[in-house]
């Protein structure tokens, strides 16, 4: 069997995906680990964990794409493309009739326009300043002392959602010490922390058609409570796989197949929600 | 109990803080042949609309009523809130009841902003003002009296009345009465600030853009007479002009929060264009002659108007000199181009004429102000208790 | 919450004490003044500064500012109070700085910070005329005329980049306490410069560096640097300055100042309690307001 | 002036342009020496320089000036300069960079520039032009004076707009008469007007070579090579002489079939100014993946004459005017931009549009989130939205315009390896709405050939 690997060194954490052509796609492993200091080392450890989920050598890997932003510190990779190509690349695979993608991840948050291949129309992204990324979400959590996964379904519980005045990701600790002072529930000040990046994400994502499907990805993805934000504020529901995070590693180990010359059949594809949600 | 201010002002906040222009729907249903035509800030001859027998509408943004969803991914990063709210104003359909909005080119976004309405709201008539900048001209009075008539062309081709001299010059007769009012209410606030709220002026003066002149005349009045509570005791307040808010519209809370924080302001301009000429527009004679030579030769000074016979630094110091002003509040929109640069040169003057001043930049869709307040405090702190 | 506390000590010419209480974004400080003494009598506005120039500070006290404020005020003050030996019901009068000023219920006045840490900086250095606090949150430069009064200021917007907490999260991220940072970017061989304009991902510039094999003292060192920047960017739009006195706890961190040194080419003075200038000008405020009022109490 | 830019292609036009920027700098410091010439300040955007030909004076373009800082990484220092005396942040950076140069007593060649005897503000089109003229001469201490060009903003320009722009010529031409103690010389005049269409008859075919494949032309970077000889020499016989020699180069190339790189991969049209303190690094980028830009706005800011104005020397007043109203990018209306972007796209035939967001030049870049609108999702144009700034350099970062621009072109390359990909008129054909669906302000031609 043709084995490739897509490998995403985010900014927060490194996502590798192993897949393999026979009788179509299929994908052998996954891995998630934290991005942390050392972004080499990042990238060598969640491509040697998904090669152990998968059960096959490093070797034996034909193709690696890496992506993300610390793509060029693959050493060992193929090739590189930019997280904007693999994220569309992967949303479509995971939902073909994706349109629109928007992706929020540690450190940005991007929207792409998808054709009806997968390819790249148009995008924009928001890296300047980290107002409004997961990492946003981050540091609202630390603050009320939660874990990242206890926050989306908290926020889903806010009644009266707070106004949250700053965008600065740093400071959005004063803002919630404060409502905390004056008495505001924990679930109140994180439906409106999840507001406001809602709010933030879908007037930056409107610079692009923003079209039917929508489908999500990013780490944040995994929370319910931004999804539910998101579609209050764009009206409308966004397509969300359970494997969201693995998109840009997906969308890479699609393009090292490709690019191995292995000849992706359009017929062959399925869903990779199942083997995704492991 | 509610005083009868207390109800004019209440009554004017409910205006101005209708976004979906709802005087202007009403005043539509109530006059269903007539349209009603927008104006973006800063000066407009309204004169001109109402002649035509249409409603004359200013628009000023949406302050931070308005949570944009659309507005931002048109114009970007960098540029200005009223921009923004406006525009968002029309991609939300809160524009729908002004069958055409007229621009003039007084600012490089705001001149953009015309024609990107232009594509989008297809359904509305966009008309572009050139108010000439070069007075020393001899030929800007019969330039701008040609606009003017090409104005006037263009509002009776929208179902506008045929504009004459006798309806033009009765429009101009109850201009110039609104703008007697402003100026003897402005008068009154200079004269005894602690008597007058600027929030409760500002908001009376702003709900004239959505009612017709003669209404809005006649508040003006009802102000004149009421507005002020010779009862309020004096506070120990910084005596100051405000400088730089000619356009976008400082939120109603930061306008509120000057004064808590310890200032009485004397003078602003705060919707200029409202109180755009210092002297009556004569109305005999013609009319639109009239009102290009106000233009040019009896208006007031602004960041948007160039004149290179007047330097408007040297005007202001001269206006905070008049008033008796202890310091001017350079109170500026963000991102906007014409404030900043003209803030260069006044500031330059003010330091010369030992005028202290303070710099802060607002945006219109903000909403908390703690450090605004915080700034102002301290340069009331400085002042007071030296 | 003082009303009359001449009743409580009959010993009539007492000295007047006055505490300020700076509630900060991350830190409530305190100070405990006493006037000099033999005050009795209200004074005018002059003689109340000049009284308050010869104050004596007696107490320090500091607590995190968490999320009641009022809480962490009184913390701070009671600890300051117990350094002064002095019972909080003595004070004469309290000012209330920072940004939590307005909720200290038990306050005589709320004081901004600038104003604040302009007399606090004019007491301790009389010829300061240039002052900049790096707080948590915020930096502001301030330009002081001879009398301590403030005449010019520039805040930094709500931007964590170039403020304390910068430091605090790179100190986190780089592994090492925050009391030692300062004093290891002064290793430094090769600082490592920050582009990013952002606090947040800077960070990953700082991993980048890490993972590019840079030593932590060079990489702090570039922290510092952008750090100094910016302080730098505002500190010129106050005043053209010969000198300037650093205040706010990020004084503390020795690589700040020499970043600031060398940006700025003119001297760095810190005082000895940097992060106490805001709390102690309040105070001296405080004192002032006391020292006018003392004819009525008394 | 890009007497450093750096060029991939160089030939005799080089040397040449930089020999001529280098004697106008020369003419600049006889003029600061002796008030011989006598200078003028002038905008580039639509300027008249014929006109000082007429008086023999010279021009001084502060954009010049400031772009040339900036080029040579020199911009930094002066925008610092001017901020502390309060300009803010958000203010135009050209302007910073020239006022805080002006202060410094900093010239971007080190030679000395003359104090002139007129700032003369054509106002054609930027607003933020007007203040830094005004700002130039308080700071300058010079006589100061305005030509109010109306903005384009019927389809037409109309007979008013013209004569309203004649009548203050002339004032102009008494008032610098009155100044300079020369007579102004029609004959002059009228023989700079010609040598002009000569220029723009050279300059307009050189952009028409662009629509060749492969493009002998760069219409972005190369292009700003010829706008100093372009705006500096356009009335003078060493400009026609220099255009016709670039002409004929660029002509040679096409014969030989010669492009920007040994293949062409895409064509591209760029719309808004370069990022200058990064220009290099910039074209390198584009040139990584081999696209070639064939069209640009940025290079109709003096005159727009590719689509047939000329000037001409029959009525050189009038001609003058209409060139301000309405043959340049910066006094057309917004929509007319899109326009003119459009038809490049269809006739140089390009795979699509880049966007370059210029933080400080409010007059380019306000509305382009709408413009990038009408081009993706009306006429489905491929658009690379980028963010910078043209003067300041803190707001350029190499890693994400990197990013930007690589996910666009594996896009498109993606487009062409699934088959989809589509150029030039095709591309508008294929994605544009049907008739009737665009709003017809937007379809309407431009109206260009009006003197012809
Ligand atoms: N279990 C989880 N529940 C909710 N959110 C999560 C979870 N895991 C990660 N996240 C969010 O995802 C973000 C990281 O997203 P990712 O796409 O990996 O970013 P990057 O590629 O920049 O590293 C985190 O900042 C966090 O907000
Ligand atoms: N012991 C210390 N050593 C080094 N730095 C410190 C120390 N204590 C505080 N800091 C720095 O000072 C900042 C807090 O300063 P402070 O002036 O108290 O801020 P605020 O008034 O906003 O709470 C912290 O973010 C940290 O960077
Ligand atoms: S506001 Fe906060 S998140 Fe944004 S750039 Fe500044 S530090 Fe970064
Ligand atoms: S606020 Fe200033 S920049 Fe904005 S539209 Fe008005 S004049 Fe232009
Ligand atoms: S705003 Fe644009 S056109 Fe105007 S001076 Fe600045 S860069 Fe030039």
């Amino acid at each position: 069997m043709l084995l490739a690997a897509g490998v995403d060194v985010g900014s927060t954490q490194t996502k590798a995906v192993i897949a393999g052509e026979r009788d179509g796609f299929r994908l052998l492993g996954r891995a998630l680990v934290d991005t942390g200091s050392n972004v080499q080392r990042a990238a060598e450890n969640g491509f040697l964990a998904a090669c152990r989920e998968a059960a096959v050598a490093p070797e034996e890997v034909g193709y690696v794409v890496g992506t993300g932003y610390g793509r060029y510190k693959i050493t060992f990779g193929h090739a590189q493309m930019t997280e904007i190509s693999c994220h569309a690349r992967g949303a479509h695979f995971l939902f073909p009739a994706t349109r629109t993608v928007i992706d929020m991840g540690g450190q940005d948050a991007k929207a792409i326009s998808v054709g009806a291949r997968g390819e790249v129309l148009d995008f924009v992204m928001n890296d300047k300043c980290a107002a409004g990324t997961g990492r946003f979400l981050a540091n609202a959590a630390e603050v009320l002392g939660l874990g990242l996964d206890e926050l989306g379904p908290l926020s889903l519980a806010a009644r009266h959602p707070v106004k949250i005045t700053t965008v600065c990701t740093v400071f959005v600790e004063s803002d919630i010490l404060s409502y905390l002072a004056q008495g505001k529930q924990a679930e109140d000040i994180l439906g409106g922390v999840h507001l406001a990046i809602a709010r933030r994400t879908v007037s930056l994502a409107r610079r692009v058609p923003l079209e039917a499907a929508i489908t999500m990805t990013g780490g944040v993805a995994r929370n319910l409570g931004m999804v539910r934000a998101l579609e209050q504020v764009l009206e409308t529901k966004l397509e969300v796989s359970p494997g969201a995070h693995f998109a840009g590693a997906l969308g890479a180990a699609l393009f090292a197949l490709e690019k191995m010359d292995a000849g992706m059949k359009a017929g062959n594809r399925r869903p990779a929600d199942a083997i995704l949600a492991g | 109990m509610p005083t009868a201010t207390d109800h004019l002002v209440e009554r004017c906040r409910e205006v101005v803080e209708d976004l979906s222009l709802g005087e202007v729907r009403r005043w539509k249903q109530e006059h269903p042949q007539a349209a009603a035509i927008g104006y973006f800030p800063v000066y407009a001859p309204a004169e001109l609309i109402h002649a035509a027998g249409m409603l004359p509408v200013g628009l000023n943004g949406a302050g931070d009523r308005l949570d944009l969803q659309h507005a931002d991914a048109r114009f970007g990063s960098f540029i200005c809130s009223i921009i923004k709210t406006t525009l968002e104003m029309g991609l939300t359909g809160r524009l729908a009841p002004l069958d055409g909005v007229l621009f003039t080119g007084i600012c490089d976004s705001a001149r953009n902003l015309a024609f990107v309405c232009e594509r989008n709201f297809p359904q509305q008539s966009i008309e572009f003002l050139h108010l000439p900048q070069n007075p020393a001209s001899s030929a800007s009075a019969g330039f701008l009296k040609g606009e003017y008539q090409r104005l006037a062309g263009r509002l009776e081709q929208l179902g506008g009345r045929k504009i004459d001299d006798r309806g033009l010059q009765a429009a101009i007769a109850l201009y110039n009465e609104n703008r007697a009012l402003l100026r003897a209410l402005y008068a009154q606030r200079a004269a005894q600030p602690h008597q007058m709220r600027t929030l409760d002026l500002y908001l009376v003066m702003r709900a004239g853009n959505f009612v017709p002149v003669e209404t809005h005349n006649a508040w003006l009045r009802e102000a004149l007479a009421e507005l002020a509570s010779p009862a309020a005791k004096p506070r120990d307040s910084l005596r100051i002009v405000i400088e730089g808010s000619f356009c976008e519209q400082p939120p109603l809370d930061l306008i509120r929060l000057i004064e808590d924080a310890g200032c009485y302001i004397l003078d602003d301009d705060f919707l200029l264009g409202r109180r755009w000429f210092s002297e009556d527009v004569p109305v005999n004679g013609d009319p639109l002659g009239a009102l290009a030579e106000s233009y040019l030769d009896r208006s007031v000074y602004s960041s948007v108007r160039h004149d290179f016979r007047h330097r408007r630094h040297l005007l202001l110091v001269e206006k905070a000199r008049r008033l008796g002003a202890q310091a001017v509040l350079f109170l500026i929109a963000k991102f906007c181009e014409p404030a900043y640069f003209d803030y260069v040169l006044f500031k330059r003057e003010l330091e010369a004429a030992a005028i202290p001043h303070l710099l802060l930049e607002f945006e219109e869709k903000a909403f908390t102000f703690d450090r605004l307040r915080t700034e102002i405090e301290t340069f009331v702190e400085s002042l007071l208790f030296d | 919450m003082r009303s009359s506390p001449a009743e409580a000590r009959p010993s009539a010419p007492r000295r007047l004490y006055a505490g300020g209480v700076d509630v900060g974004s991350a830190f409530t400080k305190a100070v405990i003044l006493a006037g000099p003494a033999g005050a009795a009598a209200a004074l005018e506005p002059a003689a109340a500064a000049e009284f308050a120039a010869r104050a004596q500070i007696l107490g320090r006290g500091a607590a995190k500012t968490g999320v009641a404020m009022e809480k962490a005020a009184r913390a701070a003050l009671e600890q300051a109070c117990e350094q002064a030996g002095l019972d909080d019901a003595e004070l004469d009068y309290i000012a209330a700085t920072g940004l939590g000023r307005y909720s200290i219920g038990f306050r005589n006045i709320q004081i901004t910070e600038i104003t604040s840490d302009a007399c606090g900086a004019h007491f301790l250095f009389p010829g300061a005329r240039t002052l900049l606090d790096i707080g948590s949150q915020s930096t502001r430069a301030i330009g002081l005329s001879e009398t301590g009064r403030v005449h010019q200021f520039k805040t930094n917007d709500k931007c964590a980049a170039g403020s304390g907490s910068f430091i605090v999260r790179a100190a986190r991220y780089l592994q090492i306490p925050l009391e030692a940072a300062g004093e290891l970017a002064l290793e430094a061989d090769q600082p490592q410069p920050i582009s990013s304009i952002c606090a947040v991902l800077a960070e990953s510039e700082i991993i980048n560096h890490v993972s590019a094999g840079a030593t932590v003292p060079n990489i702090l060192a570039g922290i510092y640097d952008s750090l100094a920047d910016r302080s730098a960017l505002l500190l010129k739009r106050v005043a053209a300055a010969e000198a300037v006195v650093l205040v706010g706890g990020v004084a503390h961190q020795r690589g700040a100042v020499r970043a600031l040194e060398r940006r700025l080419k003119i001297p760095v003075q810190v005082p000895e309690n940097c992060e106490y200038t805001g709390a102690l000008g309040a105070g001296l405020l405080g004192l002032r307001r006391a020292a006018a009022a003392a004819g009525a109490t008394a | 002036m890009p007497a450093s830019i750096p060029s991939e292609y160089r030939g005799r036009m080089h040397q040449a342009q930089r020999e001529l920027m280098q004697r106008w700098y020369e003419r600049l410091e006889e003029s600061a020496r002796s008030g011989n010439p006598p200078a003028v300040s002038l905008m580039i955007a639509g300027n008249c320089v014929e006109l000082l030909e007429g008086f023999g004076a010279v021009p001084l373009y502060p954009e010049i000036n400031a772009l040339q800082l900036a080029i040579r990484h020199a911009s930094l220092a002066p925008i610092l300069a001017a901020e502390e005396l309060g300009y803010a942040a958000d203010n135009c950076a050209y302007v910073k960079a020239d006022i805080g140069a002006l202060l410094q007593g900093l010239t971007p060649t080190g030679t000395r520039l003359p104090t002139p005897a007129l700032v003369l503000c054509n106002f054609v089109g930027c607003n933020t032009y007007v203040k830094w003229f005004e700002h130039c001469a308080e700071f300058q201490g010079a006589p100061l004076t305005l030509l109010d060009v109306p903005f384009l903003r019927t389809d037409e320009p109309r007979a008013e707009d013209v004569a309203y722009i004649v009548r203050q010529l002339q004032e102009i031409v008494a008032q610098l008469e009155a100044i300079t103690g020369r007579r102004f010389d029609a004959e002059r005049f009228r023989e700079a007007v010609r040598c002009a269409a000569r220029v723009e008859e050279a300059w307009s075919r050189i952009k028409h070579l662009a629509r060749r494949t492969p493009s002998p032309f760069d219409a972005y970077f190369d292009a700003i090579t010829l706008m100093g000889p372009l705006y500096v020499y356009r009335g003078r016989p060493e400009g026609v002489a220099f255009f016709e020699l670039a002409l004929e180069e660029m002509e040679a190339k096409a014969a030989r079939g010669e492009g920007l790189y040994d293949q062409e991969n895409f064509r591209i049209v760029i719309e808004g100014p370069p990022p200058y303190p990064f220009f290099r690094a910039f074209r390198d980028m584009f040139a990584a993946w081999k696209a070639a830009p064939v069209a640009s706005t940025y290079s109709t800011v003096g005159g727009l004459w590719e689509f047939g104005f000329r000037h001409d020397p029959d009525r050189p007043f009038e001609s003058l005017a209409l060139h301000m109203l309405a043959h340049n990018v910066t006094n057309r209306n917004y929509l007319q931009r899109y326009q003119q972007i459009r038809r490049y796209v269809e006739e140089w035939d390009a795979d699509g549009v880049v966007i370059h967001f210029v933080k400080s030049c409010r007059l380019f870049s306000a509305g382009q989130g709408d413009m990038r609108d009408y081009f993706t999702r009306q006429l489905g144009i491929p658009t690379l939205y980028l963010e910078s700034d043209l003067e300041d350099p803190r707001y350029f970062s190499t890693a994400q315009i990197r990013n930007r621009m690589d996910a666009f072109f594996e896009a498109l390359e993606h487009a062409r390896a699934t088959g989809t990909h589509r150029r030039g008129a095709a591309l508008v054909r294929a994605n544009g709405p049907a008739p009737g669906d665009e709003p017809a302000k937007v379809a309407a031609g431009p109206t260009l050939r009006i003197l012809d």
